[in-house]
């Protein structure tokens, strides 16, 4: 625990990115409270600019703009979160088993996977939503979810396949642990950082296409989530008369959850690879060196080294 | 169903295509061009045959091929005659003599005559892919009298069938004869008789049509030409509207008076007559028993039409621009001509929205939350739950049931809003497998075609319109006898008795009328219908045989 | 070759599947479009012209292994029907007009956050820590996660509708006929600035942060130090050393992303009324054009497999290892 | 052949391992293994040396059956190895014959403690029934590898040091309870200076506790310091056995004085005498291939020294 | 060699490389690592010098510093490095590119690992060629040639790729491109430890002998203290980042004078009869000796 908040102090990215988060889903958790009527009452005159008793405004509906953010907020998390666990729980399942058990078994869910992933996702998408009709945000978390595995599964496949030839997990064979306790214990700890990417990157990939697809009149329109606000904003022509406040809280909402969860998703990656650190440390390392310059230049008058240290010279 | 508000479903917050000012267009700037947005495609597909219904180009139907004459639903079924003089019945009106007019000539300058009449109406016939308007259920024969007359027969007396009849677009013999397949030919270079045949441009982003060399009321037209710039949403136009690229267009663009007229105030003007019909169905026909107890329940039914905002549904969902409809009948503001006022002040208070007059109405038959869920039930306690389907994208119509469900929950009822796709919608409401939902009506010549495709026994299953499933041996009887006789005032008597009877027993729930979608500008050209020069049902669009009158009215600027 | 042949076999099983697919796709879901079309005619339509119709479209019932059959002959052959809203143009035709403009702009946009994308993140990782690693790799992570429909939005009003600068509807000035002139190819790249520079900036995050990655993880190979041992000039160890090689795992990852491009594309034109895939598709789903519908899936899975097969080329074009002789 | 003593717990007679590698048109054979025949006897450690790609490593993991062999017999206290098929035989048998892994930091999973890589094994095997039983048996353990018992248990193995991972290997050999170790070029990768005291290690575990083992390495000097017999491989084939110190200071095979030529002998400077060994050196790619030939004949030199001759190759 | 620079009015450069008091730290989150501590010594011209110790003892550290190699977050804290009496570490960047490979090439570590896997050998040679003497592709290839037939490989492989040769000749190639342009000093960091050992014997007797040719300097980097013996002429012992024993390699062997190269002697077990005998006496006289301490 310790070390977690030394990490986050040292990586502000993570520590950002944490903050935005993790304040999405206070407003998503506490939406009940923090609201004081159904998003979809109309409260207000159509389009009221932003005042203090509709603090975004109204929509053309005369919705409470707050409201539909608030609410939303929840829904968009919801449906980033269930689907985000759908992929992970599903490509997490055919990557580990696949490159655990190897042989026929890895060849078919290879070929599934490689199918699926050749498959154009999004048009899949349109026409899939398009044709179940009505398609509440629940549905579209699960129809991203049952359909966007497969990136999650090649990669766990092949991470998988590196551990499976370590030696610990040998010596895990030899000791003779059951394979259910091999997949889970050794080797799904060792996945953490690779499922915790691919569970941050799918959670914003649904919440991107799931804003997509309701903007485009493909999703319930009686849902309350950004994507429909976006969806009813753009009905109402809302930026052409004025009323900006109704495209642009949509809009900022997707963006910075977005970015916070990049932001997040860019730490993991560098703690698991520290290599990849953006090396925050090049100031100071130019700074170090432009001190040690100076005392050179300074120095060298001095001739150097009369301090040499104790060195066993033969001869 | 010509005027639905237009879904407005593409992407753009406001889109725009950079044309340039439309005096540059082409060299012909001494032509007067008039720049016409009927439809919303995204891309243009050159294809020009009549009967084609769904993918024919909006200038094909009368503008290529003139109608035999205009009825003017709005001047009560008024006949303008075209390429037909007269219409003539026989004294029980089992048939019609069609007199054609003198010198009409093809874009080709062969002879228009009754051979070409009766060739389209066999051509009809022969591939029934053609016969969309099903023509030849309400005619049995088509005779050629002599080269300037046809008669047509039908089956059982029916004074209304050459409304029908001058729907069906009269192609050349000459030409036609030779086509293979009529269905699937597109008629790339057409030959009509109407006042534009010329195509002058043709590229999938925009066409421009042009004055018949041969047209027989050439003295009244003084458009030469009409362009039309492809745009594929509601956006697009109001773009090309606000920089005043179109004269004459048809869409809905929300805030009106803010986005466009405020433009050019002198210029910019709309008008947006009443149009089809919205009401809310009951399906008496309902599958779950306890709905449909309630739905065949008359006190019900006006409680349920007790409970509609029709104030709000016009201003917020509809941003004002439908005509509000408070006749029991259904029959509105379009056809008010038509109204008989006994039934007004019979069931009129039905039809206004009164909550606690509703609730007063539903606890007086026995409707009472019995089982303590917090919703009212059936007097014998079943229960009552039902949603309203509307097709999903179709944001107005959503806003307007969203009302509707916000008054329905007020009173105690358990409604709710559901948004299948538009096919299923309309599927269930032909099959009947829904309980409640939200239904536009056609908008024909006479009220006749509303009541008729919606009431009668024989349309049952049909089309969407018999969704509610209410029948009635009486009503039947009156729709039948309508068009049995050539007589307006017996018309209008047997018209009144439908009324009574569709207003007392409230089949569907009217809220309010489409708006014709329907706009100008004034800076090129004059003799725009609008409210104070109602001629006619002024949109553009192909569905509307008027848009020739109105053409034909229009004059550029001097 | 025969690791292509491998993969020219597997293509052929995932086209085999994505066709299947397809082909089940619109027959689960209810009603045809000529039904729906006509519901809401003007008149009842009788049945026999309801049948007649649906004749000429192409929905003709029978057991559903002959329709099967029926259809991949006509994947086979490649003879995918007419289009019902756009009766009687065919759906090569539809396909093909608009396909001209999506790869336009995809493989534009493509290349260009390719290029960028490649260079800078080239750049970025040599220097790792530079003002360049700093604020680029974390905002490309950053603009990444924007969706394509915001971005295309909050272009078209900033860039289009607020300040006026650009075209933001449609490839080029309708007044202009298609043709080999300096105009129309100006007025074709005017309008083509905002989609694809929208469509730039969401990919480019991605190239950036692969190659950067990548290739930091190839920093310490011998073969780098080496290079920069031997005294070459530092571009050439960064080129020829280490991006060469960095940029071979980013090819697979390249064409995995066609997918996404296509995607992102989709959106695009229908934001900016581009005349594309996108902008078709979306309008066949609409009307349920399903000749069109299914034509178009078929041809993104296409693109999204001849992308992965220049992928594979490339991919033994540029590493030695793989190519047997 | 080896001579067979009561005392022999493994032995294998004409091990053969083929591969199948390649797909389609490059199916290919390879022979890993070709008639590899020895005994591993009680509380003995016998040494196979041979260069990377000889086979060596493939005879430890056929003998802990994560592979089969392809022909020969392998039994272990006189029953058939490839008998082990239930579940609970295999373990059985495996509870009996362990391996120590060359990269001390690929053997230890990184996710978990010292404690947890000690523990489950002990309790895996029913050597324990509870946590306090199984805290003082990891406590006996680490006393055992000379690791802190106090402060190791907690510790993560990237906190050790890379001898001190070996340690903990070889602790988890110990309590599964093995009699039988394959040490797989255990300090190869470990600085210089902490080789000796692993190898110290497993001598005391040899001598205290009868461990027998089978040593792979590369390394003839640790071979010599550690096992009491040797056994030279080549390409899938033992080429010369017998005592560790006939083989290696009286080789008879081409190959095993063509590798022992090799060995560094810093007493032996190359300024000095350059051309030491060159003469077999000029002919080792001769020697490789005559090597790589299949086995003719075995030769004895003497007791407890054989050696093979092959094929003749034109 | 006469126009090199002199340095400090000596007339000749007896030392190829001289490294004075070289320090080089790493720089960590919140604190430096110093991973060379102040290491001082020379090479002769034509000498084998041996760099020993353990894995992190900095050894390696010292070879990048020569040619000035490190990268962030490694930095030289101090000290000099004295290339043919020239500080590596004053160089400008042209002086320095040209002083690569021309004055000092490097052998690495990993047989496996130091040629880059998508160019064939020729162009390896070539790029160098071309940067230091503007050959043109022809002559370039000659030059290789010639190259690669002194290490032992047959000229038509140039247009070979390095996956297509055994590790061992790929350390070959290696050093074949190492002596291209007749460096001062080659710098050998463990070039044989993924080799076998007879490999490993075959490539040192070969580099012994060209040196014996060319008469370049070597630093030779291993921890194999027996291998270092053989080879070298004078060595170095390193103990975490410090030199702690500098002499001839006889002198290390049979007379080590810190406590850390004896340890290392007694971790390495004898393999022949007469280095056991050896040991034990090395082993008895340092009994008298702590004894007679």
């Amino acid at each position: 625990m310790a070390n977690f908040f030394k990490l986050l102090r040292r990586n502000k990215k993570v520590s950002f990115g944490l903050f935005i988060v993790t304040t999405y889903l206070l407003i998503a958790l506490s939406a009940p409270f923090i609201t004081s009527h159904d998003p979809n009452d109309r409260v207000a005159r159509p389009h009221q600019e932003p005042s203090v008793e509709n603090v975004f405004g109204t929509t053309r509906m005369g919705r409470d703009v707050y409201h539909l953010f608030v609410h939303g907020t929840a829904t968009s998390l919801a449906v980033g979160f269930g689907a985000g666990l759908i992929i992970v729980v599903i490509g997490t399942a055919l990557g580990v088993s696949a490159g655990y058990f190897g042989g026929k078994y890895d060849e078919f869910v290879s070929l599934i996977t490689n199918i699926a992933l050749v498959i154009p996702q999004l048009p899949l998408l349109l026409v899939l939503a398009a044709f179940i009709g009505e398609a509440s945000p629940l549905t579209i978390a699960i129809i991203i979810g049952l359909t966007s595995w497969a990136w999650g599964a090649r990669v766990t496949r092949s991470q998988t396949l590196t551990l499976r030839n370590k030696e610990f997990i040998h010596a895990s064979e030899l000791a003779c642990e059951p394979p259910w306790r091999i997949i889970f214990v050794e080797i799904l700890p060792n996945l953490s950082s690779i499922i915790g990417l691919n569970f941050l990157g799918s959670i914003i990939y649904t919440i991107i296409t799931e804003a997509t697809l309701e903007f485009l009149g493909l999703g319930d329109p009686l849902a309350v989530s950004w994507g429909t606000m976006l969806f009813n904003a753009q009905n109402a022509s809302a930026m052409t008369v004025g009323a900006w406040w109704e495209v642009l809280v949509p809009c900022l909402a997707i963006a910075i959850l977005g970015m916070g969860l990049a932001l997040l998703n860019f730490g993991i990656d560098e703690i698991a690879n520290p290599r990849l650190r953006t090396f925050s440390g090049i100031k100071r390392f130019n700074k170090r060196i432009k001190q040690l310059r100076a005392k050179q230049a300074a120095s060298s008058v001095v001739q150097s080294s009369s301090n040499s240290k104790e060195v066993a010279y033969h001869g | 169903m010509k005027n639905l508000i237009v879904r407005s479903t593409l992407a753009a917050i406001l889109s725009s295509s950079v044309i340039l000012p439309v005096t540059a267009a082409g060299a012909d700037s001494d032509k007067a061009i008039l720049n016409i947005a009927p439809v919303q495609r995204t891309s243009w597909v050159r294809n020009f045959n009549p009967y084609n219904q769904t993918t024919f180009l909006p200038t094909t139907n009368e503008y290529i091929y003139e109608p035999l004459a205009i009825y003017n639903p709005m001047q009560g079924g008024k006949v303008h005659y075209r390429l037909a003089e007269n219409i003539e019945f026989n004294s029980d009106a089992t048939a019609a003599v069609f007199t054609l007019r003198k010198g009409v000539k093809w874009s080709d300058g062969e002879e228009f005559n009754a051979d070409d009449v009766k060739f389209s109406f066999d051509l009809v016939k022969a591939n029934p892919a053609l016969d969309t308007r099903a023509i030849w259920q309400r005619i049995s024969g088509v005779e050629v009298l002599n080269s300037h007359q046809v008669k047509f027969t039908f089956p059982v007396p029916d004074s209304g069938a050459p409304i029908e009849i001058v729907r069906v677009p009269v192609v050349a013999e000459h030409i036609w004869r030779d086509v293979k397949d009529p269905v699937t030919f597109t008629n790339e270079n057409p030959v009509g008789t109407g006042p534009l045949t010329e195509i002058e441009r043709f590229t999938t982003r925009v066409y421009v049509q042009c004055r018949n060399p041969h047209y027989w009321d050439d003295s009244t037209l003084k458009v030469d030409c009409v362009r039309l710039p492809q745009l594929a949403n509601n956006d697009q136009v109001l773009a090309a509207a606000q920089k005043g690229e179109l004269d004459w267009f048809g869409s809905f663009l929300p805030d009106i008076d803010k986005t466009y007229v405020a433009k050019d105030a002198q210029n910019f003007k709309y008008w947006f007559p009443a149009d089809s019909m919205v009401a809310f169905n009951l399906n008496l026909a309902s599958t779950k028993p306890g709905n449909r107890k309630a739905f065949n329940d008359v006190h019900f039914r006006r409680a349920v039409s007790m409970a509609m905002d029709r104030n709000s549904m016009v201003n917020i969902a509809g941003y004002g621009y439908p005509t509000l409809n408070e006749y029991p009948s259904g029959l509105g503001a379009g056809y008010h001509s038509w109204n008989n006022d006994e039934v007004d002040k019979k069931f009129g208070q039905y039809s206004r929205y009164d909550i606690k007059a509703a609730k007063a109405l539903l606890q007086q038959a026995g409707y009472q939350d019995k089982d303590g869920d917090g919703y009212v039930d059936n007097p014998d306690g079943s229960a009552i739950a039902f949603s309203i389907l509307v097709p999903n994208g179709w944001t107005d119509w959503v806003n307007t049931v969203q009302i509707a469900v916000d008054g329905l929950q007020e009173m105690g009822i358990n409604a709710k809003v559901s948004t299948p796709e538009a096919t299923a919608w309309t599927s269930a409401l032909i099959d009947g497998s829904y309980d409640a939902a939200i239904n536009a009506y056609f908008a024909g010549v006479t009220p006749h075609l509303m009541y008729n495709t919606a009431f009668h026994s024989s349309q049952l299953d049909k089309t969407r319109m018999s969704s509610t499933r209410f029948t009635d041996p009486e009503l039947d009887k009156l729709l039948d006898q309508f068009y049995s006789t050539t007589n307006k005032a017996k018309q209008q008597q047997t018209m009144g008795q439908i009324q009574m009877i569709v207003a007392e027993n409230m089949p569907f729930i009217p809220v309010f009328n489409n708006p014709s979608w329907y706009q100008y500008n004034t800076q090129r050209f004059e003799g725009f219908f609008n409210a104070d020069n109602p001629i006619a049902k002024p949109q553009p669009h192909p569905g509307n045989p008027e848009r020739l009158l109105h053409l034909l009215s229009l004059k550029p600027k001097s | 070759m025969d690791f292509v042949l491998r993969r020219l076999g597997f293509y052929l099983i995932a086209f085999f599947f994505a066709a299947t697919f397809n082909f089940f796709l619109p027959r689960l879901m209810p009603g045809d479009p000529i039904t729906v079309m006509f519901s809401s005619q003007g008149n009842p339509l009788p049945v026999e012209s309801l049948a007649a119709l649906k004749a000429t479209f192409g929905f003709v019932d029978g057991p559903l292994y002959q329709q099967y059959f029926a259809y991949l002959k006509s994947v086979v052959t490649w003879d995918l029907g007419s289009s019902v809203k756009y009766f009687p143009q065919t759906v090569n035709e539809a396909l093909g007009r608009s396909m001209i403009w999506t790869l336009f702009l995809v493989g534009t946009s493509t290349l260009i956050s390719f290029f960028i994308g490649s260079i800078s993140g080239i750049v970025a990782a040599w220097y790792r820590g530079g003002w360049l690693d700093t604020i680029l790799s974390p905002l490309s992570l950053v603009l990444q996660s924007i969706p394509a429909v915001v971005l295309a939005l909050l272009f078209m009003f900033v860039f289009g509708v607020a300040l006026n600068w650009l075209p933001f509807s449609y490839a080029y000035n309708i007044e202009l006929d298609p043709a080999f002139s300096l105009e129309y190819i100006k007025s074709v790249l005017t309008h083509a600035i905002l989609p694809i520079v929208s469509l730039v900036i969401v990919q480019i995050g991605g190239y950036l942060l692969t190659i950067r990655n990548n290739l930091i993880n190839l920093l310490g190979e011998d073969y780098i130090v080496m290079g920069r041992a031997k005294g070459l000039s530092e571009s050439r160890v960064m080129f020829n050393y280490g991006a060469r090689n960095a940029l071979l795992p980013s090819i697979t990852a390249f064409a995995m992303t066609v997918g996404v491009v296509l995607g992102g594309s989709l959106i695009t034109e229908v934001v900016f009324n581009y005349p594309g895939l996108g902008n078709t598709l979306f309008e066949a789903i609409v009307s349920r054009d399903y000749p069109v519908i299914q034509g178009q899936l078929l041809i993104m899975t296409l693109a999204m497999l001849s992308a992965n097969f220049v992928a594979d080329i490339a991919y033994v074009y540029l590493d030695p290892r793989l190519r047997r002789d | 052949m080896p001579s067979e003593t009561e005392n022999t717990l493994i032995r294998v007679r004409n091990m053969v391992k083929t591969f199948n590698t390649g797909k389609g048109l490059h199916k290919r054979q390879v022979h890993a293994l070709r008639n590899v025949s020895f005994d591993l006897k009680k509380g003995k450690a016998l040494a196979l040396v041979g260069e990377s790609g000889s086979g060596k490593s493939t005879v430890a993991r056929l003998l802990t059956r994560m592979h089969h062999h392809t022909s020969g017999d392998v039994s272990y206290r006189g029953q058939d190895i490839n008998a082990f098929n239930s579940h609970k035989e295999l373990a059985q048998y495996r509870r009996n014959i362990q391996m120590i892994f060359q990269d001390p930091y690929g053997s230890l999973n990184p996710a978990h403690t010292i404690y947890h890589h000690l523990a489950r094994p002990l309790f895996t095997h029913g050597h324990v029934s509870n946590e306090a039983q199984a805290k003082a048996k990891v406590l006996e353990l680490l006393r055992m590898v000379e690791l802190d018992p106090e402060s190791t248990p907690s510790k993560y193995p990237h906190q050790l040091s890379g001898g001190q991972r070996q340690r903990v290997s070889i602790a988890r050999t110990m309590a599964i309870g093995a009699e039988i170790i394959l040490a797989d070029e255990p300090t190869s990768m470990l600085d210089v200076s902490i080789r000796l005291d692993i190898l110290k290690l497993l001598n005391k575990m040899k001598q205290e506790q009868g461990i027998t083992f089978l040593y792979i390495t590369h390394d003839i000097a640790t071979a010599r310091y550690f096992a009491e017999e040797i056994a030279i491989m080549y390409q899938g084939q033992i080429v010369e056995w017998g005592d560790t110190s006939s083989v290696i200071d009286d080789p008879q095979h081409p190959y095993t004085r063509l590798l022992l030529s090799a060995v560094p002998d810093p007493h032996i400077s190359f300024s000095e005498s350059a051309e030491a060994g060159q003469a077999l050196l000029d002919q080792a790619n001769l020697i490789r291939e005559q090597s790589l030939a299949p086995v003719t004949k075995v030769l004895q030199y003497n007791r407890q020294h054989f050696f093979t001759e092959h094929e003749i190759i034109k | 060699m006469a126009n090199q620079p002199h340095l400090d009015g000596t007339n000749s450069i007896k030392n190829t490389l001289e490294i004075k008091d070289l320090c080089v730290d790493y720089l960590l989150d919140d604190s430096e690592f110093r991973a060379v501590n102040q290491v001082s010594f020379n090479i002769g011209k034509g000498e084998i010098f041996g760099l020993a110790g353990e894995s992190g003892c900095g050894k390696s550290t010292i070879a990048f510093a020569i040619s000035q190699l490190l990268r962030p977050p490694a930095f030289i804290s101090g000290g000099q490095i004295l290339l043919n009496g020239q500080d590596t570490l004053t160089m400008d960047k042209r002086t320095l590119a040209a002083t690569r490979w021309s004055k000092v090439s490097m052998v690495f570590q990993s047989a496996m690992n130091s040629l880059n896997p998508v160019l064939t050998i020729e162009e390896q040679f070539r790029d160098m060629f071309y940067r230091h003497k503007g050959y043109s592709p022809q002559e370039s290839a000659k030059r290789a040639g010639h190259l690669l037939e002194l290490v032992g490989i047959s000229p038509d492989r140039l247009k070979d790729y390095p996956h297509q040769f055994s590790g061992g000749m790929r350390q070959r190639i290696v050093i074949a491109i190492g002596l291209a342009l007749n460096p001062d000093l080659l710098i050998m960091d463990e070039p044989t430890t993924a080799l076998d050992v007879v490999v490993q014997r075959e490539i040192l007797l070969q580099i012994h002998a060209l040196r014996k040719e060319f008469g370049f300097s070597v630093l030779f980097i291993t921890h194999d203290l027996s291998l270092m013996t053989q080879l070298c002429d004078r060595i170095g012992v390193m103990l975490k980042g410090e030199l702690v024993e500098v002499g001839l390699a006889k002198d290390i062997l049979h007379n080590p004078q810190h406590a850390y190269t004896k340890k290392l002697w007694q971790s390495i077990p004898a393999a022949f009869d007469h280095q056991l005998k050896q040991q034990q006496a090395i082993k008895q006289s340092n009994v008298v000796m702590e004894a007679s301490v």
